[in-house]
């Protein structure tokens, strides 16, 4: 059962720190099934592993998620997975969602349940966080591809008040367009812009495995 | 994949674990947390050096540690970085009063590692970034040039002027001026293996290379037919020379590095060809280096390194080193 | 035949040029005879110590060229050993008074050229025939079994011998010991590539090995299906350490080799899974060697050679080394 | 023309120092024509030289002939190509072939027309230099094992009295049965000595080559 607000006569749904607790295993599932796909599509532009990265930063995440006591606040999920992510990665996409969990995490401090507008709003801080480590801008073939946009759209159903179900999807759907996007791309940042006009035509590996982070996301909430 | 592993997930931990019985009267290997240091202790008050990046380079990185190079080093798994604890880690582990240098590869992921990590630590820091390999067309804003064979040679250079006591704003100084004054370019004859796939990463035809290739496995900047030797030196060689803009009379150290499954023949017919061209315009050849240092797993293909050399940097060549890879003068 | 090499039939001194003009500071290398000398003058009454072999060993035999090991060495073409105007060419370089003592691997082709020129020499010559490899069962009145790493071994530790100023007789009896207290193996997962004919000697299925390779390309003694390096290296260790008969709190000397295409990480864990199985029986391992230092062009494949020391070649391999691959103490 | 000695009423055949030159002539060119076919067979068995070291190692001799005066005896042409073989080919076969050419040499020396049965003896006093610096014996799969019927055919042949044309057919057809006869042996000297029962089924390379040499003797012969 959801968890919700209430103010005044509106009943708000909030994430509690079980849904980001659901969020990461269902992440470090996805990763586990599909790492031998991102890694095809980094043997393409990169240096194959990206899949290998993701499973193992995520199954460390999984395997830290049990030592985290009960009462353990939403904020404490994500400051551990982002720590456990840059402890385990190496990879670009391991600093980066590091910083971008830390940071988020670090926003959300205090909190027992968190509103969709605050985990928006958290997770806007996490893509600032990433652009400020990595320095990539749209259009650069990066996860900020996918990630810029998912949050768009989180922030904007916020802002139209949708309940969580459609704002996960929303922010799912602008992550795969996003990642569809950075196909015709040429890559201005991480290994694959050594290839110049070689890039074009592979979709990047990290906005692709952005996109299975939101689609978990919207997993984590409908199986609540 | 047929090579001599195991479980491909144990590879780098037991590659460690041979390096550190070998090489144990040098290097002290902390294989919990695939962090290595000099056996003997630090000299408080010398400049400590850590460089890390990720396996799959060997010898590079721990093999250049030791008197007269690196401090501490670290290494991730296979073509990726070290994680920021592993690099706090080596930061605390080289300390001896007179901050560190990071010697970081311009790789997205160790740029990012290194970087978080010189925000967490409270040792007093400088980074050099390498980034040498000038078969990449610099482009503003965009990731950079890779990091190539300028790495070993800072180990070294920087290594000596650190030894020698220099400060910390003295040893980056060196470093930088490694890091500036050399160039790089490789090429590949056949892809590597990666063990998380135990696949070729790509395919290159019996009659074709891929040129302007990393360490880390991946595409060069483009394919071309291969040919002879002296060709392929010339393709790499030229960028390198239009880069440093060398006159006549001016001097340099060459290295010639082979990426890993690269015989050391080959490796000496390529400097021969290098030496061949550099006479042709006046440049002479101070100093040499010819053999696998900083590989990327079993890739077919070698990398050329130009350093314009100095009398500093030729003094600081010829100092003392004492590393499993390099040793001289003691 | 993808390799960095110009006209085949130029390799050879191509090759060598670039060995020259890298080590230039330590060998004299003679290119129209394909004979090289230590770069300073004989020590008058030192024993001088040849070796020589065919090409596509490198860096074996030119690298093992300096104080502490090899006075001259001369080398053949591919896969063919020196004539006998070379090897007596050799001798007559490295003749300081004392006699002179021959490292020959026991292959037909360098025994008979050794064996030719020995009787053509007025020079006082020993001639130690290195027949280490314990994949071949010997047989009397046979061939006998090839000479691999021990020869490494025998530059290093003879040559620290005679340049203690022992006599030739001395300094034979320890290349004899080290010969006679040393085994080898080896094994390819791959055949190298001959310049005589651009292609692999022989092929190797994706999932089988060459099991009992020598140094010259050639087939082994038997295929087996590929297996995990741990079983590799049992089944390469098991020979050796029978006939070695080493009983617990046994100490060896190990040398990882190389032949050719097999990156160092690799050598790295082969040797850790010899240390797993020494330590288990209880076998030291005193020092240690871990490279391609012997090698048969570009074989992908790995020999093992361990050599049981006592006081004596502990010392010895301790003494200073000074050359283009092995140096230290120096 | 062929050269004659007249001793009683018998004339006999006599082997004169141009005839020695064709037939190194002889040599060099099968060595060049069949060198692929010859390493193909070491590759078999071997390390895949013997083709290039035998072309390398005729081809040695022939360039030295021009420098050898006119007046040079057959001694001093086998001299020299044996010493020519010793300083070019490295190879098993190098020492092996040179000794054999120079001990026969020696024998001759001072002659200037060499009888079928000087050459016989003098070939099998190489074969002798070649049996005691390698040790072979027959059915070794060796050289040995086609040069010594082809030694004996000559031999036999100087003993009946045959002509040098119906004694070099012999030795020719000697040598070839010998090289055959390797096929199916294991080798006990030279590298196939390694490969135990693999080697069963090749021919030797060096017995096939040393058929080429009396092949080339036969021509030379013929050809006067
Ligand atoms: N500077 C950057 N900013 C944002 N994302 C980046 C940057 N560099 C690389 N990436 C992302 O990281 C992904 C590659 O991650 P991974 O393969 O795990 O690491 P590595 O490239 O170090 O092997 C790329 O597909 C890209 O999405
Ligand atoms: N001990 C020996 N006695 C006689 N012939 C030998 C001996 N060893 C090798 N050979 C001959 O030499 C041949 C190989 O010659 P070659 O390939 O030129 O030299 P290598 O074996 O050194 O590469 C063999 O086929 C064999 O006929
Ligand atoms: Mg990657
Ligand atoms: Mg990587
Ligand atoms: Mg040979
Ligand atoms: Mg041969």
């Amino acid at each position: 059962m959801h968890a919700r607000i209430t103010m005044g006569n509106v009943t708000m749904q909030t994430l509690e720190a079980s849904h980001l607790r659901r969020w990461m295993m269902l992440c470090a599932a996805a990763m586990t099934q599909q790492h031998e796909y991102l890694t095809q599509l980094d043997a393409a532009i990169g240096d194959a592993d990206h899949g290998t990265n993701m499973m193992r930063g995520f199954s460390s995440i999984e395997s830290r998620l049990e030592g985290l006591p009960a009462t353990a606040r939403p904020s404490e999920v994500l400051l551990m997975a982002g720590t456990a992510l840059m402890g385990s990665v190496g990879g670009a996409s391991g600093p980066l969602w590091g910083v971008a969990l830390r940071r988020a995490g670090k926003v959300l401090e205090g909190l027992e349940q968190v509103s969709l507008e605050a985990f928006a709003g958290a997770l806007k801080l996490g893509l600032e966080a990433v652009t400020e480590l990595g320095a990539a801008e749209l259009g650069e073939k990066t996860m900020v591809d996918a990630l810029e946009p998912a949050v768009r759209a989180l922030l904007e159903a916020a802002a139209r008040g949708d309940d969580l179900a459609e704002a996960f999807a929303a922010a799912h759907q602008a992550a795969e367009a996003g990642a569809r996007n950075t196909a015709p791309m040429v890559a201005r940042k991480g290994r694959a812009s050594y290839l110049g006009d070689r890039a074009i035509g592979h979709q990047d590996p990290g906005a692709v495995s952005t996109v299975f982070i939101f689609a978990a996301f919207e997993r984590a909430w409908l199986e609540a | 994949m047929k090579r001599f592993i195991n479980a491909s997930e144990d590879s780098v931990l037991e590659t460690l674990a041979g390096f550190a019985a070998c090489h144990a009267d040098l290097v002290a290997v902390r294989l919990a947390s695939k962090v290595a240091t000099r056996r003997e202790a630090l000299t408080a008050g010398k400049v400590g050096l850590v460089s890390g990046g990720g396996f799959g380079h060997e010898p590079t990185h721990f093999g250049f540690i030791g008197v007269g190079a690196l401090d501490a080093a670290c290494v991730g798994t296979v073509f990726s970085s070290p994680s920021v604890a592993q690099i706090l880690e080596a930061i605390q582990s080289a300390d001896a009063g007179a901050g560190v240098l990071l010697i970081v590869k311009n790789y997205a992921g160790d740029v990012m590692n290194f970087k978080v990590a010189a925000q967490e630590t409270a040792v007093p820091l400088e980074v050099v970034l390498v980034s040498d390999d000038c078969s990449i067309t610099p482009q503003p804003g965009a990731q950079g040039r890779r990091g190539m064979g300028a790495t070993v040679l800072i180990h070294k250079l920087a290594g000596a002027m650190a030894q020698s006591g220099a400060s910390l704003t003295e040893v980056a100084r060196v470093a930088r001026k490694v890091s500036a004054c050399s160039r790089s370019y490789g090429v590949a004859l056949e892809s590597c293996v990666t063990p998380n796939t135990g696949k070729r990463i790509f395919d290159v035809a019996s009659d074709e290379i891929e040129v302007g290739v990393g360490i880390h496995g991946e595409r060069g900047v483009r394919r071309e037919k291969f040919a002879p030797a002296k060709d392929l030196v010339a393709l790499m060689l030229e960028p390198i020379l239009m880069e440093l803009n060398l006159q006549p009379g001016a001097s340099v150290l060459v290295l010639v590095n082979g990426l890993g499954a690269t015989p050391l023949a080959e490796l000496y017919l390529v400097f021969n060809e290098v030496k061949i061209i550099l006479e042709a315009r006046g440049v002479g050849i101070a100093r040499s280096l010819v053999g696998s240092f900083l590989t990327s797993l079993d890739m077919a293909g070698t990398s050329i390194t130009v350093l314009s050399m100095d009398e500093e940097l030729l003094r600081l060549w010829d100092a003392p080193v004492c590393t499993p890879v390099l040793r001289w003068g003691m």
